[in-house]
């Protein structure tokens, strides 16, 4: 079965509309990031990375790097007027303390109670977390971006994490592949779907039950 | 996002009775005295707000700033380290008629208190005040051989604070020793108000020398000759 | 006091089998490469210093700096938050072999725990890692209804950081995002050597713009021209 | 009894000649203050300040006095090159983390074991502690400089103190008017007397034993 869904970039897309005039904004490395190239027109929002910048820009054109200048990925960015530096501490500050409106994640996997496994696929390979843990506690809204799917077409929306766990009860929406969804006590509650791909069959590829609690809206996006 | 504000009393009308109150400052280096005031004569148009607790270094000196706010009858509970001066009278009356209750807890920690309150750190550990009366009902435990304090984050509904340079994306820098408290006060309260000297665009302060970050600021007040407690009161001033 | 070395080599005699080390840095950014290569040359000549515990974000890239010191055999421990990525080769191989330790600590529990070290701060509590793998035997607690972990501060014998200006009292400042961890890791160590790009006479940096205060800072090194990790990762260079 | 006795300025000059060269040093408010302008000629001493202030100098000349620039005390000070300014949780990092080689404070009263009473009288009036209890667990030394004996005569030096605690078994040396002692696991430990005291006339007026464990050095100290 081969569903309808979107792109990378149509996600990434989708979830920078979400993202209100005035935000301060951690996006994860990878997927994430690329939301920022779709920023609406009219909308000031303030990028955080990990390492110490708040207020930084685009990448600088090739050739024109600054290494001292990178962003928690440790790729080459630029900064806006009114950009800041501070260290470490001060940094986690800002996310351990609630001051970040929202941090973007992506997701290994994500529970129906908000529980999210980003970090470690298990015991094989050197572990790494970086400042996902505290991400995931730090911002006053924590959204994770996926394909709906694993590459082998397993559920990535679970009952239970079986990979392990980056945060408890932390998710609050997910963007994916096929849909948007809210973590309530209730569990996953659709918002959107891709036209084209019925109640039914999203269910099939979802780990959990979804539930409905209001009119379910298109997941359209342009082609990005 | 900050707000810009046109006239200071905007920035403060939303501050209910009752209300956690972080004032930055130490004695009067770094008090934002016209934020203060503009509080005063709110109280003073409209009854409020009132039953506030300030969290300051100190209590107030003289006639003006924090004094005047006690002497108006705005404040039910201080939290500070040192509210005895020679010029803390304000204070010093309103505590022996038993009409304001302090919290004192010592200067270090008091610090550390606001920036963890700031930082989501809801509880540490510290040497100070281990075995005094001030950590009386305190959780104690050792490590390494030493004996320490359990303390618990401090946080506010607002902060009040002065800064000497602002940009309009909020970030500030301080003059001098008028620092001490301000950057951890902006942290910890929910909502943060600052006046400032002067007021720049994007870019007029260098980003490495930015000392609050505009994301822990909302309301900016350019307040372009501000008054010096310390000379009000050396000038016998009353603000009521 | 903070002496000023006129060999780079000078500063790091001292270190002994089994230190502590502090490195800054996150990746290349601020990563004090000629101090690292200056301890690598010394090991290469006395078999000494070896059995190294490093604290650094990460755990070095390509064939340079930490990498470089993994390679050699120096180090026994690695505390970091990230030690994976596409160049970090040396510590991976060193990792699957069994030949070095790893701790790792979430990036912001990291900062904390250094700053805490510096701060005279033993324990803290922090929500990151709460329910993960990384919190397993260590306290937990509740507060205001959220859970949270109980943290033990991080302090180190020698940190090494790379600075962009120092006065001859030891203040510092940092360019652009290579501050990072170093302005932490000055507070946490016992003894803190700096590589500054430039070296100025006191009041060269204004008392309001010292990210790192003298009081912290043990040794200077003044390094004209500091290599930057990054660009001879891209150049494979590899430090041996 | 009339015993021959310092000036408050004599101890303050004496306790100012063991402050070793490039050390960093938090005087307290009072008489402990006046041991910076005792500081003997070529050593290079680092005052720290609660409020903020590493690197000040003297006070300024009387009208030249700016109120953002002042101590712990709310005296005016100037700064000196080098000087830095830094936030209070980063002063008393300097202070709680062990940075400071000393802090000198004045006692209400020491016992023998160096817990330390100097911020509280008792019930009566405003209680204020700022920062004397960072203090004493800060600096890698920490001393008092007071009279030997309160303004009734009575001993200042005690086997326990009966007013409030500023901290337990904080203090290592003493500079009095009479006498400069250390504390040891023995207790009160005379290393210096004023000529013309005996040491059972020093014994009268000290609340706890008096030990001898070296030669006792004249006290002495020029009119300043």
């Amino acid at each position: 079965m081969t569903l309808p869904k979107l792109t990378g970039a149509q996600i990434a897309w989708r979830a920078a509309q979400d993202i209100e005039d005035g935000a301060y904004v951690n996006l994860g490395i990878g997927l994430p990031e690329r939301i920022a190239q779709f920023q609406p027109e009219g909308r000031t929002v303030t990028y955080h990375t990990e390492n110490g910048v708040l207020g930084f820009g685009d990448a600088p054109a090739p050739g024109q790097e600054d290494w001292d200048l990178i962003n928690a990925g440790k790729k080459a960015i630029t900064i806006k007027p009114g950009a800041s530096f501070f260290n470490h501490a001060d940094s986690f500050a800002m996310v351990r303390g609630g001051h970040l409106d929202l941090a973007v994640l992506g997701a290994y996997q994500v529970a129906e109670n908000g529980d999210l496994a980003n970090w470690s696929v298990g015991s094989k390979g050197v572990p790494a977390v970086g400042g996902a843990m505290d991400l995931v506690h730090g911002a006053k809204r924590v959204a994770v971006i996926t394909d709906h799917v694993t590459k082998d077409g397993k559920p990535k929306l679970m009952r239970e994490c079986t990979l392990p766990l980056t945060g408890k009860a932390c998710v609050t929406r997910i963007y994916t592949s096929l849909a948007v969804l809210d973590i309530t006590p209730m569990g996953f509650v659709l918002r959107e779907k891709v036209p084209g791909v019925s109640f039914d069959q999203l269910q099939t590829v979802t780990g959990a039950p979804l539930h409905i609690d209001e009119t379910v809206q298109d997941l359209k996006a342009p082609e990005v | 996002m900050v707000e810009i504000a046109a006239q200071i009393g905007d920035t403060l009308s939303d501050i209910p009775d009752g209300a956690r109150l972080m004032i930055g400052g130490f004695g009067g280096s770094g008090a934002p005295i016209e934020l203060i005031h503009a509080l005063i004569d709110r109280f003073n148009t409209t009854g409020q707000p009132k039953n506030l607790t300030v969290i300051n270094n100190n209590a107030g000196n003289g006639g003006v700033g924090i004094a005047a706010m006690i002497s108006a009858g705005m404040v039910a509970k201080m939290v500070c380290s040192f509210p005895r001066s020679a010029d803390a009278v304000a204070f010093g009356t309103a505590y022996m008629n038993g009409d304001i209750e302090l919290e004192l807890v010592p200067q270090g920690t008091l610090a550390e208190r606001i920036r963890a309150g700031g930082a989501g750190i809801p509880a540490f550990y510290t040497p100070t005040s281990f075995g005094t009366d001030l950590a009386i009902g305190k959780a104690t435990e050792e490590f390494e051989g030493k004996m320490y304090v359990r303390e618990r984050w401090l946080k506010a509904d607002f902060a009040l604070i002065k800064a000497e340079c602002a940009d309009r994306l909020g970030n500030l820098t301080y003059r001098m020793a008028a620092r001490n408290f301000a950057p951890l006060m902006a942290m910890a309260a929910e909502v943060t108000i600052a006046q400032t000297r002067t007021l720049l665009d994007p870019g007029g302060i260098d980003p490495q020398e930015v000392i609050t970050q505009g994301i822990f600021v909302d309301r900016l007040i350019a307040v372009p000759s501000p008054e010096q407690e310390e000379a009000l009161v050396r000038d016998e001033v009353n603000y009521a």
